[in-house]
């Protein structure tokens, strides 16, 4: 015995007037990480774990094997679309400190994840996403307005009342109902793949959880079943380096990488620069065609970084340096983009000011239809007797007799 | 009641493709109290499914299942083990449906063995319903026959509702009067013992007059039901006995109307007595028959300990216990 | 109420060193209510802990705390949160000392903000209390002002048993009197919004006769001990009002008195209303102060259903329902 | 998309009537596995987690780098512990058939975990076992006597009548009360040892669950708070092949080696030959010393087979081959340290069947004892009243009433 006993609390590199230091990433150059054929062995593709899957260089060029060669259009629509959910995030948090809406929360610079994940999946793919996947929702033409109408709580609320802003579900699109609890919906995806693998259906499932809430017991339960019955499901893990005020250490992310938590089952990971949309997409098509093929579940982290504040009830500057996001090596995964598409020569500054602009209109627009449908202190309201439905398939006589109570109260009945 | 329940999955896979049974031991094994037995070779391994040992991970997937489609039937090996997958119940399960408006829900039936009187100790012996029935968006049920079992077994898995389904092992093969002293008797003789072979069901919204009577009404379910029945016949009065069965939704208007005719109350069931789902039983009937009421409506429940391995005879609410509390009733002037 | 919250726990860091603190973002950043604002810089990071988000594992790991000496205090973000803990929380922590016949006790607190108030929706706004009532080994708090919350934490520090200590998050800043149109109020001008700034302790087995009336009783707790007076004022009569602040152990005597007095009671809670705390608080009452009731007792709640975001003040028992229940309570003849 | 979509089922090797096959289990030779010094980095030494540590080769001769080289004394001793552990285990399962005691759980073949890790542990270090760990109670010196008195939970019963038999506690030799519910204790394992660390005591903890047991949450907590905090734990899985009729597949046993579970996590595992008394207690010891010197956690896999029912309530002829256990490749602990010893020129076959003559007779005298204190149905009882106390720790009213009813009712109040 020699050393004395200590317990050891994780520290991130930086707090509040320290300057960022992000020499803990450890960083792949692009192209750097080899590609296996999608029915490689888990034991055999474990460096996928390790390693970070890149495609775009410093100089904005795609590189190596996991270049999946998107045509002009998909990668400018991926622009688009990661430039509108950027333009929606920036209204929406303006309007919540506006008190037109009661909270919001920001994916920025994250958006490739969304995005280029989303671009990967077929349609008949289930998404369970979680609160920061907006951009899923958007590339899937949830709507706008519709999604507006939901964080405004207003007659057109696709929830009727019942969320929280951000709360987002769209049945038709394959888009589960989102929940304020953390990583809950990590098991469903796995359940919703079981199912159908047991119909013998070929659609896969996703699911996303933030690099704090790997800690969850959902996300153990996930990676177990998935690996026990070898589901077709892809779980990610959207590492933006903190967890509200908790960096990614207290999730036991300055040890291994959160594409290795599955390792241990037999679960191949893959660590991807997650502001890549390029490296995002390939990697997640890689999954998504291993999944399709039996070749079971994968473990994808995004590492990236979370530009914004964790919500609108948040301050990070408590707790983190100011400038941490602009020394972020990964870079803003628009701009990365965009980068590239000048460098082919698809794009311009000029194209990308007014595209900018364009998405700003778009939402500018939505909002106003969206608010034409009332707000929570404007009307049109939904109707009170809403707060009863649904609790059940049919209403039970006990919630029958509340809602009388409550509508008799307000004079709504006699 | 084991093959009672037995038959409620052997029926629902026949009929419907899309119901599948899940949980540990369940598969091969034909599950710890053999409710499955011979239904993984009948249907596959696609249909009963052997489980890991993750409760939540259990109910959490089984929420998966039902969104895509499918029926889930989720056993819980023993109740006191639901704990892990609270959340997920709670959380989840209950509340998909309210909170996407109806987009989603997850019709997951899930089956727990609870109660005590089978020497399993405070791990293998609770009655925790009465934290099942605050949650809203599920239902609760608890059984107390073949009969029933069966017919709300098929109820539930028919239920777009998620529901928890209770089974009190210590009537798994025969009702129990709450004589410790005497020998076990099988279902076999018992009105409700005898279970049809098809399909039939019985509603999940009724409580069921158990026996009618003029002096008082006890109110319970489960075990004690059969309890109930022999300690009104050993106190010597008439009793009106209801079993709850649907412990949420609450068939008030059973109750009402036969407190309203009896004016005394006794409430009875085998889990800890504060915040039990009794109270809401006590406080639902002062509500309701206040004006009829000619004692203080009385509870006779478990106490509010654990479940003692030695003590499982002081602790379990004992025909004795039931007797004492109804001649206690009736004394009231 | 936050400074009396932050203010227990320095007083115990400071005079306790078995005194621990651990939960999500309550180190570095003072947690995300601020109730350990500044504290970990204070008494050091192994005091002071920040936790992985895992409610189970916290809770799970401040048993292992508490088994080795320490006496930790572990917070969960929102009491909504709680149920990944739950297992823990009732199979391990209530059951360690009865289970080991007091070889092993493990004196953890857990502390939560509860109920609704601040648009928080249905998974930032839920009162579990009548769960955790229902268990035994676990005893059960919520505050409903600075003074006390102050007093009762450092009690429930001091405990050798756990608790589950709720905070009303809406009465965080001040009191609030459930008409959600009136401008909110501080603490400043509250009789007990003032905390002294030592050492004291409030006693956890004791109600509070919050204020004392002849014409009925109001048996309430946390934020709706505030909506009851401003209701009882409004409506014009003279309610005795009583705080229960620790919901289990239950001072029956303080509430006996003063029914027995009355003859009225009402009983009031944001929590659902099935099954909920005030389901107890209903059947006790019944039992214990039957011949002295003029008027059945009645419950006003939250609905059997989640907390909606939009409906948030058609969902919170307002002001507005405690008047209407407090005139149709004296109405009964 | 070319493969049909199936749900992978995990299936054991053999089931009843068909011939045993432990060909999926990965062996090592005996001293093939090299032994990294403690302070080895996690990264470093992830091989131990895949191959076998073992030291009794099929000779019985103690090989490699992991030879503890324990005395006589030692090899002796921890023979008698397990041949006792045995002993006592074939009594108290007789005993439940004959109807003296509820219920029992043998750890029939599994004696080596117990023993061999108990002697690696300092008295000081805080044991958090598992229902198959009763080896740990005997070797700390609980006292026979006193196990069964728990068992008959008679007037003696050191848990005063609350729990089923074999739920064990011993506060004072540092062993905590086990639990009914799975798993559980191991958070607490990790919690205990953070407390250490936290007031600078060199004392370290250890807990145990079955590899059926690792699907559980606290399996995932634990292992996630002992990274997190490089908490000085050892935390133990028993893998004995069977969880009640599931296979260690149903955990994920088959794709990768429990001990590989906290890999992703870098927390350093050790997969070690649960039947071999000297490769356990070296491990164990290793993993030890490392957290002694703050190295923070370790997980250790104990390869081993269940060679009884579960329980009493089992019948496992339902779903394994009957002569299963006597086709287990790694035998029998007691045999095979019996057989070094003899080996070794210590010990001889008349030595072992007196000393198993012995501890018969010693768990014979000790269960004569232990019955006079009382059974379920013979007195002398406990008193019934005890079910109202260490509910808290003083009886609030409530309970005092209850209390009182009870024994009025009973006649033993007036
Ligand atoms: C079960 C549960 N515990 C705690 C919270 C409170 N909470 C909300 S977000 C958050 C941090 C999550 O961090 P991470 O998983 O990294 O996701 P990110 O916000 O970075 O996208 C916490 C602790 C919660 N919503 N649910
Ligand atoms: C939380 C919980 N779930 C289920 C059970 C029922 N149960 C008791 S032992 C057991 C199997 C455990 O298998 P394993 O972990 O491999 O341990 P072993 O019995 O093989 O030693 C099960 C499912 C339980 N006791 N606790
Ligand atoms: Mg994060
Ligand atoms: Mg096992």
């Amino acid at each position: 015995m020699s050393k004395q006993p200590y317990l050891h609390i994780p520290r991130p590199t930086a707090r509040p007037g320290e300057a960022p230091d992000f020499s803990y990433l450890n960083l792949s150059p692009a192209g750097a990480v080899e590609r296996p054929p999608i029915d490689a062995r888990a034991g055999e593709i474990e460096y996928l774990a390790l390693g970070l899957v890149r495609v775009l260089d410093d100089d904005h060029v795609a590189q190596g094997p996991w270049d999946p060669n998107l045509d002009k259009d998909t990668l400018v629509r991926a622009l688009r679309l990661m430039v509108l959910t950027r333009a929606y995030d920036d209204r929406m948090q303006r309007m919540q400190r506006q008190g037109k809406i009661t909270f919001y929360m920001q994916a920025l610079g994250e958006e490739a994840v969304s995005i280029g994940q989303g671009l990967a999946f077929e349609d008949g793919d289930m998404m369970f996403p979680a609160y920061r996947n907006q951009g899923l929702y958007i590339m899937r033409d949830t709507g706008l307005v519709e999604m507006m109408c939901q964080c405004l709580s207003n007659s057109r609320d696709m929830c009727k009342g019942r969320q929280m802003p951000i709360f987002y579900q769209n049945a038709k699109k394959n888009l589960f109902t989102i929940s304020g609890n953390l990583a809950t919906q990590y098991p469903h995806a796995v359940g919703w793949a079981m199912g159908a693998a047991i119909k013998g259906e070929p659609n896969i499932a996703a699911s996303w959880v933030g690099d704090g809430s790997t800690a969850e017991a959902d996300f153990h339960y996930a990676l177990t079943f998935a690996a026990v019955y070898n589901a077709p499901v892809i779980l990610n893990v959207t590492n933006n380096q903190w967890a509200i005020s908790t960096f990614q250490g207290f999730a036991g992310g300055d040890r291994r990488p959160f594409a290795a938590r599955g390792l241990g089952l037999g679960m191949p990971g893959i660590r991807v620069d997650g502001n890549d949309l390029l490296a995002v997409y390939a990697a997640t098509r890689w999954a998504a065609d291993r999944a399709r093929n039996q070749g079971g579940p994968t473990l994808i982290e995004l590492v990236t970084y979370r530009g914004g504040a964790h919500s609108t009830s948040d301050d990070p500057s408590r707790y983190r340096p100011k400038d941490e996001w602009s020394s972020f090596p990964l870079g803003d995964p628009v701009d990365r983009l965009k980068q590239h598409l000048v460098k082919l020569g698809h794009w311009s500054e000029e194209e990308q000011t007014s595209l900018e602009e364009e998405m700003k209109a778009t939402v500018s627009e939505a909002w106003k239809e969206a608010v034409s449908y009332g707000t929570l202190t404007e009307p049109p309201f939904l109707d009170v007797s809403l707060m009863f439905e649904d609790v059940f398939a049919e209403m039970p006589d006990h919630l029958a007799r509340q809602r009388e109570k409550l509508l008799r109260m307000r004079g709504e009945r006699s | 009641m084991i093959e009672a329940i037995r038959s409620a999955h052997d029926v629902m896979l026949e009929r419907d493709p899309s119901v599948v049974a899940l949980g540990q031991d369940i598969g091969y094994f034909g599950g710890v109290f053999r409710c499955t037995d011979g239904l993984q070779e009948k249907y596959g391994e696609h249909r009963v499914i052997d489980a890991p040992i993750a409760e939540g991970g259990i109910i959490g997937v089984a929420i998966g299942l039902g969104v895509n489609g499918l029926r889930p039937v989720a056993e819980i090996q023993f109740a006191d083990y639901i704990y892990p997958g609270f959340d997920q119940i709670v959380s989840e399960l209950s509340r998909l449906r309210y909170r996407s408006a109806g987009e989603f829900f997850s019709p997951v039936v899930i089956r727990t063995p609870c109660g005590g009187g089978i020497r399993g100790g405070q791990t293998h012996s609770q009655s925790p319903e009465g934290i099942f029935t605050h949650i809203s968006g599920v239902k609760t049920v608890m059984v107390s026959n073949p009969y029933d079992a069966k017919g709300l077994l098929i109820s539930a898995i028919e239920s777009n509702d998620p529901i928890i389904f209770f089974e009190p092992k210590r009537i798994y093969n025969g009702p129990f009067d709450g004589d410790p002293d005497k020998p076990a008797v099988s279902w076999a003789s018992h009105p409700r013992g005898e279970v049809p072979e098809g399909y039939y069901t019985v509603p999940l919204d009724k409580a069921e007059i158990v026996q009618s009577g003029e002096d008082l009404t006890i109110i319970t379910y489960g075990t004690i039901v059969h309890v109930a029945q022999a300690a009104a016949k050993a106190a010597g009065v008439s009793a009106e006995i209801i079993d709850v069965r649907t412990l949420m939704p609450l068939d008030i208007e059973t109750l009402r109307e036969s407190v309203n005719k009896t004016g005394r109350c006794m409430v009875a069931h085998e889990a800890t007595r504060f915040c039990g789902y009794g109270a809401e039983l006590v406080a639902t009937v002062q509500k309701e028959c206040f004006w009829h009421l000619e004692a203080p409506i009385s509870r006779v429940t478990g106490w509010d300990t654990p479940y003692p391995h030695a003590f499982e005879w002081e602790y379990f609410p004992v025909q004795r216990r039931l007797v004492d509390g109804i001649r206690k009733l009736m004394e009231v002037a």
